[in-house]
C-alpha cells in the first residue's frame, strides 16, 4: 500500500505505534511496535478509512544464521520478524504489517517471544497464529486456544526456526 | 410339596408318554405359560434395572397370553373341555395392544427418571419414600 | 447448569434427552476429503460442536523451500492442491516473477491462462463429483471423472504428467504445446458443454440435492470475510471478489483483454443465469447450494476463458520464451502474491536474501482459511450435514497441511 | 427345589421317551414343533432372568416372544401370532432396546443383582411355578390330548368381532344372543387408550433443553451492507494508491 | 410332494415330510442366496451402465457372470474380525438374525398358485411382521459392535423402519380390503385374468397407493435414498462398519432377500402376482384343473411371471439407488410421517369409498355393472350370520337394485345351508 497520507492518519490515531515503514518496496509495509500491534490491528479493522476486514496470512521469518562463517557476513541482528498480510474486501487493497521480535524472550533460549494475539480482531487469525506458534515458536498472548496445529501435540521444537534440529526419533520412528 | 410330588408323576406320565407321537393338549400350553409367567415374576422381582422390570412384565403378560390362546384354540380342545372360542384370541389381542401401550408409558417414565437421576436403577427411585 | 423451568425463555426445544457423545469423524472416513479429522460433539444426531484436527498430511513444504531454489520448489507446489496443480505452479511462479520483476512473453501469458483455466475446470469437476459422493450419490462422481480424464489426457500431452505437472514455471512454461493440441482442446470443450446440463439435472436441480444443501451451512458474508475465506466459498456468500480482477497487477495483467464476469450473485441474479437452472426457493445466499452453484458457474466461465485464450494464443506468433535458470539468483526483498486458484485465494510469500535459495517461503492456503470456518457452520447441524458442509467448502488436505 | 422338579421331570422324560423311540412313523409334527417352540420360549424366558446385560435380556426376550408367536400359530391363532410378531417383537421390543440405548451410560449396561436376592427370588419363583403347574394339571379335560380338528381360519371372525359382529359359532352352552355384541366397545376403548398413551408418553419422555444456536439462525444477512461499505470505502480511500486492483 | 414320496418312492411318512420340508427350505434359501448372487451381479452391471462404464467383464466369461460368486469366495476366505470390547455373542448372532427374518418371510410368499412354503391365512400380515424383525438384527449389530458409527446406524434404522411400518401397513391393507382376505394366495387369485384386473389399475386410489408402497418398501429395506443406516459418507458404513467376511455378506444376503421380498409382495398385492398381464395359459386352454401336468406347467409359468415382476421391482430400486442422493434422517422421517402416512390414509379411505360406489374396480366395475360383486358374510334366517357368500346385484337393466346373496360353494357345505335359505343382506 502506497500512501503516506494513510500512514499519517495511523500515526495520528495511535501515536508511537509505528516503528518504521517502507512505502517504496514491492509490497509497502509498516513496522509496528510489538506491544501496540493489537491496537493497530483494531484501528485498521474498525476505525481506519479503509476497513481491513480480512487477514490473509501471518508469517514468521526467523532471521538467524546457524552457520557461524556465514553469520559473520550478515548485516542484520538475529531476530524474528512477523509479517501480517491484511486485505480490505471493500476497497480491494492490501497492507503489510511487520513486527520485529527478539528470537527468544529476554534472549533466554527456549523462552518463546511474545506478542499480542489478533485472534480477537479477526477470528480467522486463530489458525494462522496457531500455525506460526507451531512452526516458528511465537507465543501469542491472549490467544483463545494456542495449541500446535500441524505437528502432533507432543512434538518438540519449532521446525521453521533456522536452528531447528529434527529429533532422532519420535515414538520409535526414526527421524534422521 | 408332598402333594405335588404325588401329583406330578401321575399327571406327567400321560403328558410325556408319547410326547412326540400324540397330539398336545391345553395342559402343554399351560406349562409353557406357567414357566413364562414365573420367569416374568422372578425377573420383575430380581432386576434393578427399570427396563429389566419392564421385560419381566412383558413375560408375565405373554405367559397369560399363551393360556388365553390355548384355551381358545380349536386344535387343542380335548373332549369335554370348555373352550373360550374367539374370546380367548380377542383378549390376547387386547393384551398385546395394551402391553405395547404400557411399554411406551413405562419407557417414557424410565426416560424421565433417567433424565432426572441419571440412572435406571429402580432402587434409587425413593423420592416418595415416607 | 441451572435448572430450567417451563417458561424459561432459554428453552426452545422439548425433546428426548440423550447423552452427549464425542465422535471422531476421520482421519479415516469416506467423506473427509483426505486425512482430516473432525471431532464431533453430538447430542443424538445433532452436532453441537465440530473441531477440525489437521496436520496428518504435513510434509514441511515450507522448510523444504528454504533449501531449494525457487524453480526447484515448483514440484512441491504441485503436491499442495494436487487437484489443481497447474494453478499452484502459476501462483508460485508469479510470486517469484513479482520479486524478480520478470515479464513473461505474451504467448506464454495466454498459454498460462489457457492451462490455468483448464486446471480450474478439472478441479471443480472433482469438487462437484465428490460433493455428490458426500451426499450419497455415486454416479455424478464418475460422470465428473470421465470428463476430468479428458482434461488430464490433454495435460499429459502438453507436459507429460497427469497429476503433478510442474508445467508452468518461473519465467514461462517448460514447453510449448504440441501440434494439434488446440484442436483437441476445442473438441473437448465442444463435447463438454452439453454435459454440464447433465450435471445440473443430476445434482443442481435434483429435489433431494436441493433439500440436502439449501439453507444448510449458511455463511454470512461478514463471517466469510473475517475468516479470510476465498474463492467460491466467499463468492457463494455473495461477496464480489475475484483475484483475477481484483488482484495485483502482475496477476490481473494476465487476464487483460479477457472478458469474464465474476460468478457472484448480484441483485438476486448470477451472471447469465438465464442459461442455468433457477435458484431454488429455499436456498439462502451463503448456503451449501450457492457454494456449489458458484463452482458450476465457474466451470462455464472457465470454458469461456479457455476459448478466448485459445484464440489469442493461436494468434500470438511471438516466441514462448525460456524459463529462468534453475539457479537464478533472486533479488533481496520480499514479495507476496495471491492468485485465484479453484479452491480460493492461494498466496505465496517469498523472502529472499539475494541468493538463489529463498530465505523463507510461505504458502498461504485457501483451504486452510476455508476449513477454519467449519466449526461456525456446523454448530447445531445434523451429522449428515457435516459432510455436506465440509464438502461444500471443497477442501484439499494437501494444501491445508502443506 | 426347582432342581428337584427339573430332575424328576427329566428322568420321567427319559423313561417315557425310550419306549416310543421305535415307532417314529407316528410322529406328530404338531407336537414336535410345539416342543421346539416351547423349549426355546421357556429357555429364553429363563435366560432373561439369568442375564445381567440389558441388551442380552432384550435379545432373549425377543427369541422367547417370537417362539411364543410360533406357539400361537400352532394353536391356530394365526392372527394373534402375526400380531405378536409385529407389535411385540417388531414394535415394543425395538422400543425397549431404544430405551436401553438412550439410557446407556457405559457401553454395556449391567446392573448386578445380589446373590441373596437371586436365591430368594428363585425360591419364590419355584413355589409359584409349582402352584401354577399344579393348577394346570388339575383339570382333567385340559390334559386330554386334543381331538384333531380342522379349524376355520380365525382372522375374519376376529375382524368382524372387533367391529361388533360375531360370525363364529358360539361356545357350547352359551346362548347365541349373548355373544353377538362382539368387541366394538373394547376395540374403541383400546384405540382411544393407545392415542392417549401416545400423547402421554411423548409428553413424559421429553426433556427441556437449551437450544443450540443453529448456523441457519445466525444466517446470512443480505449482501447489502458489504456493497455499501465497499462504495464508502472506495470514495474515502482515494488518498491511497492501492497496491492491487486497477 | 410328500404324497409323491410316500406313495411312489415308498418312504416312511415322517421321512417323506422331513425331506419335503428340507426341499422347500432349500428352495427358499436358493431364492435368497442365488437371488442375492444374481442381484449383486446385476447391481454391478446396472450401476456400471448408469455410470457409463462396463462393470465386471472377465470373471466367468463375457459378462462377468461369476463375479458375485468370486466375491463370495473371497468373503469366505476373509478374516472374521471382531472389535475389542464388542459383545461377542450378539455380534456373532446379529447377521444371522437379520438373515433369518428375511428368510422366514419367504415362507408365506406364494410364487404361484399353491407354490408356497406355508399357505397362511394371514399371509400378508405375517410377511410384513416378519420383515419388520430384520431391524432387530441390525440394532443388535450396531449395539454389539462397540462402535459409535454402528450405534448411529442402528438407531437410525430402528427409528426409520419402525416408522415406515405404519404407512407400509396402510398400503398393504388396501389390497387386503379389496380381496377380502389376508391370504396372499387368495389375493393373487382375485387378480387373475387380464392386467386390467390388477389392483394397481383397480381405481385411482390404488394406483397412487402403489407408489406410496414403493416408497415405503424402499425405505423399509434400507435402500437409497433411504439407506441412512449404512450411509457411507456419514457413518462410514453404519451398522456393519465393524463386520467383515461371511458375517458381512449375510447382511447383504438379507438386504437383497428383503428387496426381492418387498418387490414380490408388491407384485402379489398390486400387480396380479403370478398372473401375467395377458392370461396366456387360459387363452391356450390351460388352467387349474386341466390335469396334473398342465397344472404344474401353468404354475411354473406363474412362478416365472412373479419372479420377473419382482426382479423388475429390484431393478427399479437399483436404478433409484444409482441416481439419487441420500436424504437426511429428519427428511426421511418427514417423508414418512408428513407425506406417506397421510397420503396412504387418504388413499385407503378413497379406495374404500370407491369400492362402495363402484364395486369391482375401475375396469371391471364400470364394464360389468351386474353380476358378481363381492364376497361377504351372509345372514341366515335367524339374523345370525351363516357363512360366506357372494353378494349379487341384479343388472341395472332389470330395473332393480335389490341385493341378492349366494353363498359360496364351500361356505354352503361349511355352514350346512343351501342357497334357498339365504335371504337378503343389509344393503
Amino acid at each position: 500500500m502506497r500512501g503516506p497520507g494513510f500512514l499519517e492518519q495511523l500515526e495520528q490515531a495511535l501515536p508511537g505505534a509505528v516503528a518504521g515503514s517502507r512505502l517504496d518496496a514491492l509490497d509497502p509495509w509498516i513496522e509496528v511496535a510489538p506491544e501496540r500491534l493489537v491496537d493497530v490491528c483494531r484501528w485498521l479493522r474498525e476505525k481506519s478509512a479503509v476497513r481491513f476486514d480480512a487477514i490473509e496470512c501471518i508469517t514468521a521469518i526467523d532471521w538467524f544464521e546457524p552457520d557461524p562463517k556465514k553469520a559473520a557476513k550478515v548485516t542484520w541482528q538475529p531476530h524474528t520478524e512477523l509479517v501480517y498480510h491484511l486485505w480490505s474486501t471493500a476497497s480491494r487493497v492490501s497492507i503489510v504489517l511487520k513486527v520485529n521480535l527478539p528470537r527468544w524472550k529476554g534472549d533466554v533460549p527456549g523462552q518463546l517471544p511474545e506478542v499480542g494475539s489478533v485472534a480477537g480482531v479477526w477470528r480467522g487469525a486463530n489458525w494462522h497464529e496457531r500455525e506460526v506458534y507451531d512452526l516458528s515458536g511465537v507465543w501469542f498472548v491472549g490467544h483463545p486456544d494456542l495449541r500446535r496445529i500441524l505437528c502432533p501435540e507432543d512434538w518438540e521444537g519449532h521446525p521453521l526456526r533456522k536452528d531447528y534440529e529434527q529429533p532422532l526419533e519420535y515414538h520409535g520412528i526414526r527421524g534422521r | 410339596m408332598n402333594h405335588l410330588a404325588a401329583v406330578l408323576p401321575s399327571v406327567a406320565t400321560p403328558l410325556f408318554a408319547g410326547l412326540l407321537s400324540s397330539p398336545v393338549g391345553v395342559a402343554h400350553y399351560l406349562v409353557v405359560g406357567a414357566i413364562l409367567f414365573t420367569a416374568g415374576v422372578v425377573c420383575m422381582a430380581l432386576k434393578r434395572n427399570a427396563l429389566g422390570v419392564l421385560m419381566g412384565i412383558e413375560l408375565v403378560l405373554n405367559g397369560a397370553n399363551v393360556n388365553f390362546v390355548a384355551f381358545s384354540s380349536p386344535y387343542l380342545r380335548g373332549e369335554g373341555a370348555a373352550s373360550l372360542g374367539l374370546d380367548g384370541q380377542v383378549i390376547a389381542l387386547f393384551v398385546i395392544l395394551l402391553a405395547a401401550a404400557e411399554a411406551a408409558v413405562a419407557l417414557a417414565i424410565t426416560l424421565n427418571f433417567y433424565n432426572n437421576h441419571a440412572t435406571v436403577d429402580i432402587d434409587r427411585a425413593e423420592d416418595l419414600k415416607g | 447448569m441451572a435448572p430450567l423451568i417451563d417458561d424459561d425463555p432459554r428453552i426452545i426445544e422439548f425433546d428426548v434427552r440423550t447423552d452427549e457423545m464425542l465422535v471422531n469423524m476421520g482421519p479415516q472416513h469416506p467423506s473427509t476429503h483426505g486425512v482430516l479429522r473432525l471431532v464431533l460433539r453430538t447430542d443424538g444426531e445433532i452436532v453441537s460442536e465440530v473441531e477440525p484436527h489437521i496436520g496428518y498430511l504435513h510434509r514441511c513444504a515450507e522448510k523444504i523451500g528454504e533449501n531449494l531454489t525457487a524453480r526447484q520448489w515448483i514440484p512441491y507446489t504441485d503436491r499442495m492442491d494436487y487437484l489443481a496443480a497447474m494453478n499452484m505452479n502459476l501462483g508460485w511462479s508469479l510470486a517469484v516473477e513479482k520479486l524478480m520483476q520478470y515479464q513473461v512473453s505474451e504467448r506464454a501469458r495466454h498459454l498460462r491462462v489457457l492451462i490455468a483455466e483448464m486446471g480450474r475446470i478439472a478441479s471443480h469437476l472433482v469438487g462437484m463429483g465428490a460433493y455428490g459422493l458426500d451426499l450419497g450419490t455415486f454416479s455424478p462422481f464418475l460422470y465428473a471423472f470421465r470428463e476430468r480424464e479428458k482434461i488430464l489426457d490433454l495435460f499429459e500431452e502438453a507436459c507429460g504428467a497427469r497429476l503433478t505437472y510442474s508445467y508452468i514455471t518461473v519465467g514461462g512454461l517448460t514447453a510449448d504445446l504440441p501440434h494439434g493440441w488446440l484442436r483437441k482442446c476445442e473438441e473437448f470443450l465442444d463435447q463438454f458443454e452439453p454435459i454440464i446440463q447433465e450435471y445440473h439435472a443430476l445434482l443442481t436441480t435434483n429435489a433431494i440435492f436441493v433439500k440436502r444443501t439449501a439453507a444448510i451451512g449458511v455463511m454470512s458474508p461478514e463471517l466469510a470475510i473475517e475468516y479470510g475465506c476465498s474463492g467460491p466459498v466467499l463468492r457463494g456468500s455473495g461477496v464480489d471478489q475475484d483475484m483475477r480482477r481484483d488482484g495485483e497487477s502482475i496477476y490481473t495483467a494476465m487476464y487483460e483483454g479477457y472478458a469474464f464476469e465474476v460468478a457472484v450473485m448480484k441483485n438476486g441474479h448470477y451472471p447469465r443465469d438465464h442459461a442455468y437452472p433457477p435458484v431454488p426457493a429455499d436456498a439462502i445466499l451463503g448456503d451449501c447450494w450457492h457454494r456449489f452453484f458458484v463452482r458450476m458457474l465457474e466451470v462455464v466461465q472457465s470454458m469461456d476463458l479457455v476459448r478466448q485464450s485459445i484464440d489469442r494464443y493461436a494468434a500470438c506468433k511471438g516466441p514462448l520464451g525460456e524459463p529462468v535458470k534453475l539457479t537464478e539468483k533472486i533479488p533481496a526483498g520480499d514479495a507476496y502474491l495471491e492468485t485465484e486458484c479453484p479452491k480460493g485465494q492461494m498466496g505465496f510469500y517469498l523472502v529472499s536474501d539475494g541468493s538463489a535459495i529463498p530465505w523463507r517461503v510461505r504458502a498461504r492456503s485457501s483451504s486452510f482459511s476455508n476449513l477454519a470456518v467449519t466449526h461456525e457452520l456446523c454448530r447445531g447441524c445434523l451429522i449428515a450435514d457435516v459432510p455436506a458442509i465440509v464438502g461444500s467448502l471443497d477442501i484439499v488436505m494437501g494444501e491445508i497441511d502443506r | 427345589m426347582m432342581i428337584a422338579v427339573l430332575a424328576s421331570s427329566m428322568s420321567m422324560l427319559g423313561s417315557t421317551l425310550l419306549p416310543i423311540s421305535g415307532p417314529m412313523a407316528a410322529v406328530n409334527w404338531h407336537s414336535v414343533l410345539f416342543l421346539l417352540f416351547a423349549a426355546v420360549a421357556c429357555a429364553c424366558a429363563v435366560a432373561v432372568v439369568l442375564a445381567d446385560n440389558v441388551v442380552r435380556m432384550a435379545f432373549y426376550l425377543v427369541l422367547s416372544l417370537a417362539s411364543t408367536a410360533g406357539l400361537f400359530f400352532l394353536a391356530g391363532a394365526e392372527f394373534v401370532g402375526a400380531m405378536q410378531l409385529m407389535i411385540y417383537v417388531g414394535g415394543t421390543l425395538v422400543l425397549l432396546v431404544f430405551g436401553v440405548m438412550l439410557t446407556a451410560q457405559a457401553p454395556f449396561v449391567a446392573i448386578k443383582t445380589s446373590s441373596s436376592d437371586r436365591v430368594l427370588a428363585g425360591m419364590v419363583g419355584a413355589a409359584l411355578l409349582a402352584v401354577l403347574l399344579q393348577a394346570a394339571f388339575r383339570v382333567e379335560p385340559w390334559r386330554r390330548p386334543a381331538v384333531a380338528a380342522e379349524a376355520a381360519p380365525a382372522a375374519t371372525p376376529i375382524g368382524m368381532a372387533l367391529l361388533g359382529v360375531r360370525v363364529d359359532e358360539p361356545a357350547a352352552g352359551v346362548p347365541a344372543a349373548a355373544v353377538r355384541s362382539g368387541y366394538l366397545l373394547p376395540f374403541e376403548i383400546v384405540s382411544i387408550h393407545l392415542l392417549v398413551v401416545l400423547v402421554g408418553a411423548a409428553y413424559l419422555a421429553r426433556a427441556k433443553r437449551r437450544r443450540t444456536p443453529r448456523a441457519i439462525d445466525v444466517a446470512a444477512s443480505s449482501v447489502g451492507p458489504v456493497v455499501e461499505a465497499r462504495q464508502a470505502a472506495r470514495s474515502s480511500a482515494s488518498a491511497l494508491v492501492s497496491g492491487g486492483g486497477r | 410332494m410328500a404324497d409323491f414320496l410316500i406313495n411312489t418312492v415308498g418312504l416312511p411318512e415322517w421321512l417323506a415330510w422331513t425331506v419335503t420340508a428340507f426341499v422347500a427350505a432349500a428352495l427358499i434359501l436358493n431364492v435368497i442366496a442365488g437371488g442375492a448372487l444374481v442381484f449383486i451381479w446385476a447391481e454391478r452391471k446396472i450401476a456400471a451402465r448408469i455410470q457409463d462404464r462396463l462393470g465386471p467383464t472377465r470373471t466367468g466369461g463375457r459378462f462377468g457372470w461369476l463375479q458375485s460368486l468370486a466375491d463370495g469366495i473371497k468373503l469366505l476366505a476373509k478374516e472374521d474380525l471382531m472389535p475389542e470390547g464388542a459383545d461377542g455373542m450378539l455380534f456373532r448372532l446379529a447377521p444371522y438374525i437379520s438373515f433369518c427374518a428375511s428368510f422366514c418371510a419367504f415362507i408365506a410368499l406364494p410364487f404361484a398358485f399353491d407354490f408356497v412354503g406355508q399357505r397362511l391365512n394371514v399371509g400378508v400380515f405375517f410377511v410384513v411382521a416378519v420383515l419388520g424383525l430384520e431391524v432387530f438384527g441390525v440394532i443388535l449389530a450396531g449395539y454389539a459392535s462397540a462402535s459409535k458409527w454402528s450405534l448411529f446406524g442402528a438407531m437410525r434404522e430402528a427409528a426409520q423402519v419402525v416408522s415406515y411400518e405404519v404407512p407400509l401397513g396402510m398400503c398393504v391393507v388396501v389390497p387386503v380390503m379389496l380381496a377380502g382376505s389376508m391370504d396372499l394366495v387368495t389375493i393373487g387369485e382375485k387378480q387373475a385374468g387380464w392386467f386390467t384386473g390388477w389392483y394397481l389399475f383397480h381405481d385411482p386410489f390404488t394406483f397412487v397407493i402403489f407408489w406410496v408402497y414403493v416408497t415405503c418398501a424402499v425405505a423399509s429395506v434400507n435402500r437409497a435414498p433411504f439407506d441412512l443406516a449404512e450411509a457411507e459418507s456419514e457413518l462410514v458404513a453404519g451398522f456393519h462398519t465393524e463386520y467383515s467376511g461371511l458375517r458381512w455378506s449375510f447382511f447383504f444376503m438379507a438386504e437383497y432377500g428383503s428387496m426381492f421380498l418387498v418387490s414380490a409382495l408388491a407384485a402379489v398385492l398390486f400387480m396380479g402376482g403370478w398372473n401375467g398381464p395377458i392370461p396366456v395359459a387360459t387363452l391356450l386352454g390351460l388352467s387349474e384343473g386341466t390335469g396334473d401336468t398342465a397344472n404344474y406347467f401353468v404354475r411354473l409359468i406363474g412362478c416365472g411371471n412373479l419372479v420377473l415382476k419382482a426382479t423388475l421391482g429390484v431393478l427399479l430400486m437399483m436404478w433409484v439407488r444409482w441416481t439419487l442422493p441420500r436424504l437426511r434422517i429428519d427428511q426421511v422421517m418427514t417423508t414418512c410421517l408428513k407425506y406417506c402416512t397421510p397420503i396412504a390414509a387418504a388413499m385407503f379411505a378413497g379406495a374404500m369409498l370407491w369400492q362402495l360406489a363402484f364395486p369391482g374396480g375401475i375396469v371391471r366395475g364400470l364394464s360389468r355393472p351386474a353380476g358378481e360383486i363381492r364376497e361377504g358374510w351372509l345372514e341366515g334366517p335367524g339374523g345370525l350370520p351363516v357363512g360366506r357368500g357372494t353378494l349379487m346385484r341384479k343388472s341395472a337393466a332389470a330395473g332393480s337394485s335389490e341385493l341378492l346373496a349366494e353363498p359360496l360353494a364351500d361356505a354352503k357345505s361349511e355352514a350346512g345351508i343351501d342357497s334357498q335359505n339365504v335371504v337378503q343382506v343389509v344393503p
